[in-house]
């Protein structure tokens, strides 16, 4: 799992796409990164890349369900969580022992699903909840990670 | 070897800047390429010309113009997270009716899309975050 | 005395050291990402439910609605208020500390 | 009642400057004298009249300048930290250089000094501090 | 100790000095936090109020001595805190649990010291270790608490 | 990989988060506030010491010198680097991840 300390692989040759990891460990609202991250996500899904989001930690919030923002005057941008199935952007992981040290359960978060083409459009959940041994080793797999 | 540099802070409140500049230089140093410095969050403030910051201080915009202008550096400023916060340059300040001469985009900063940022993900062989 | 407390109990230590320093009787409003405080059955829970009768604990409610919680995940009898009563818990206090 | 304001935190990036304007609001609503709002820190980024954000979002500098003339409210943005962050009214322009028409200091703002913060902690039955 | 909740004293009137207390819960360099509140204190002692500092949390490290900025390319202020006394300004409340936490003695701190003039101009410490209750304690006897 | 952690452990839990998730042989940084992770005697060091043979800590020495932290104050055998450092062990590893 480890990468060895002197030896980097070849960087992919520029044809082959590359495994994009979005890692979101904060709060909504709070502060201003969950939004600007999800609009990187956006622009990202573009490019023909593999691409996948984790929420670990706070960024689990990003996720709930029932978000409403109408007293507090700013954009509820947890919808567009919903959306990005379409942009083929399929893949959220969720960390298991993050939801249970905040009392979470998948039923507080939103149900975020895509259509599977190679499925006959099969509805499916976007959303997998992944221990935090297996978060770790997904990060390991990835080619570019991105936090803000 | 193509490395690229995400900044999220801007210059003086956090050290984030800082750090980002040090490390910019220690690779140019060592013989690697830069390949961009993208400016997102909050990082987009260190590319505004108007800091005067005290005599005694580090001048932290004049750090990454001098650095761009010495190694022809790509510092690119996101649009989006710009026009949030204020950074214009004299295309977005006309598009926007601020008056003349109130772009404050400073020299070797450029401000474009963050398709910018995926690019750079994808043609570097590095890619190191810096922020709060 | 009030205090306001806006950062997650869960990334930051400001709810964790307020607590250890407000006095009894003291007022804590929870706001911002402060909110997640008021959270039941978390692994930060236990010190605000271990200070409700001490203290006085009062909670944004714009910023709980925002972030999507419900009332039946929040720690029972904490009060829910609005920026008017914020600003009436401001005028009854002499001073305010903000544990940024 | 007498009540005053520091806002430590620019727009947008923090949730701060949005809290401290909702409390102004309800404070003026409510009868109270809000005697001075002071940003510092980032803070001063709330007084940049270049911002354009998003259609679909709330104008935070737009807020705050709204609010100042409807209430004949000060809003003091400190000139240490204003000139650390290239926030410049037209004298300080000037002053520093940067060419005709770039002061970019918002309507309904000021820049000042550090004793003004000090004198509304004095002058003031009640200060709320806003942050990160 | 408790403020009552509905009936708030009367300000003191506009001759009356007040007790401002500035409570430092940041590192230094990190973040500006430190300096620029420093600043503040700086300006505020010109203002014939009584002032004193707090250093909660990671506060106490603002006071770290053998400070050495010169790789990093910053401004060094910690000696700025040694200059204080001359501006009036002599209390130094450090927490001692925040340093126990952290490793730290009163020999990881500079000495910073005053001349008290009411007592022959004996140069006597500034730096006053105080618990957390006691810590307590002193943050309700103020008039005006700042924090950056 | 490659982490980097510029957060005091006292304050924010993002050197504790990192830990959970490096795997055996990963290299973490210490840099900006995150250097007092490597200050020995505190309630943080057990993290670090307990994984110190699992993983490979290196600190940036100028921001240990800023902050005034002396070599005897620091937990043993972990790595100081400048910004050349710092540049190598980017380059020596696929991916690096910022706790931020």
């Amino acid at each position: 799992m480890a990468e060895p300390a002197k030896s980097p692989p070849a960087p992919p040759a520029k044809s082959t796409p590359k495994k994009f990891l979005y890692v979101n460990r904060r709060a909504p609202y709070g502060t201003i990164y969950a939004l600007e991250s999800l609009e990187v996500v956006l622009i990202g899904a573009a490019f023909d890349q593999h691409v996948a989001l984790a929420f670990i930690d706070d960024g689990v919030f990003q996720l709930t369900k029932g978000q409403d923002t109408k007293s507090l005057g700013v954009k509820n941008f947890s919808p567009t969580f919903r959306a990005l199935g379409d942009y083929g952007v399929t893949k959220f992981y969720v960390e298991k022992e993050s939801m249970q040290e905040r009392g979470l359960t998948l039923d507080d978060l939103q149900a975020v699903t895509y259509e599977d083409e190679n499925d006959g459009f099969k509805e499916k959940p976007s959303i997998q909840v992944v221990s935090r041994s297996e978060m770790g080793a997904i990060m390991q797999q990835q080619d570019v990670l991105l936090n803000f | 070897m193509k490395i690229s540099i995400l900044v999220n802070e801007g210059p003086y409140t956090h050290q984030a800047s800082d750090s980002a500049y040090q490390f910019a230089k220690a690779a140019l140093e060592k013989g690697h390429e830069v390949f961009r410095v993208f400016f997102y969050n909050d990082g987009v403030n260190n590319g505004t010309r108007l800091t005067v910051p005290p005599q005694d201080d580090r001048n932290i915009q004049k750090n990454w113009s001098e650095l761009a202008e010495k190694h022809k550096l790509d510092l690119v400023v996101c649009i989006a997270a710009a026009q949030r916060r204020g950074i214009l340059d004299e295309g977005e300040a006309k598009r926007h009716g601020k008056g003349e001469g109130s772009a404050n985009i400073a020299p070797g900063f450029r401000i474009s899309g963050l398709g910018q940022l995926i690019e750079m993900g994808i043609e570097s062989d590095r890619l190191v975050v810096f922020g709060d | 005395m009030l205090h306001t407390v806006n950062k997650s109990p869960f990334q930051t230590n400001s709810l964790a050291s307020c607590l250890k320093h407000a006095q009894k009787g003291d007022a804590i409003l929870l706001l911002e990402d402060g909110v997640y405080g008021a959270l039941k059955g978390t692994i930060a829970s236990g010190d605000i439910w271990s200070k409700r009768v001490e203290l006085r604990f009062y909670v944004m409610s714009a910023d709980v609605a925002a972030r999507g919680l419900q009332k039946s995940q929040l720690i029972e009898g904490l009060n829910m208020i609005d920026a008017g009563g914020f600003v009436d818990l401001v005028v009854a206090h002499k001073t305010s500390q903000a544990w940024l």
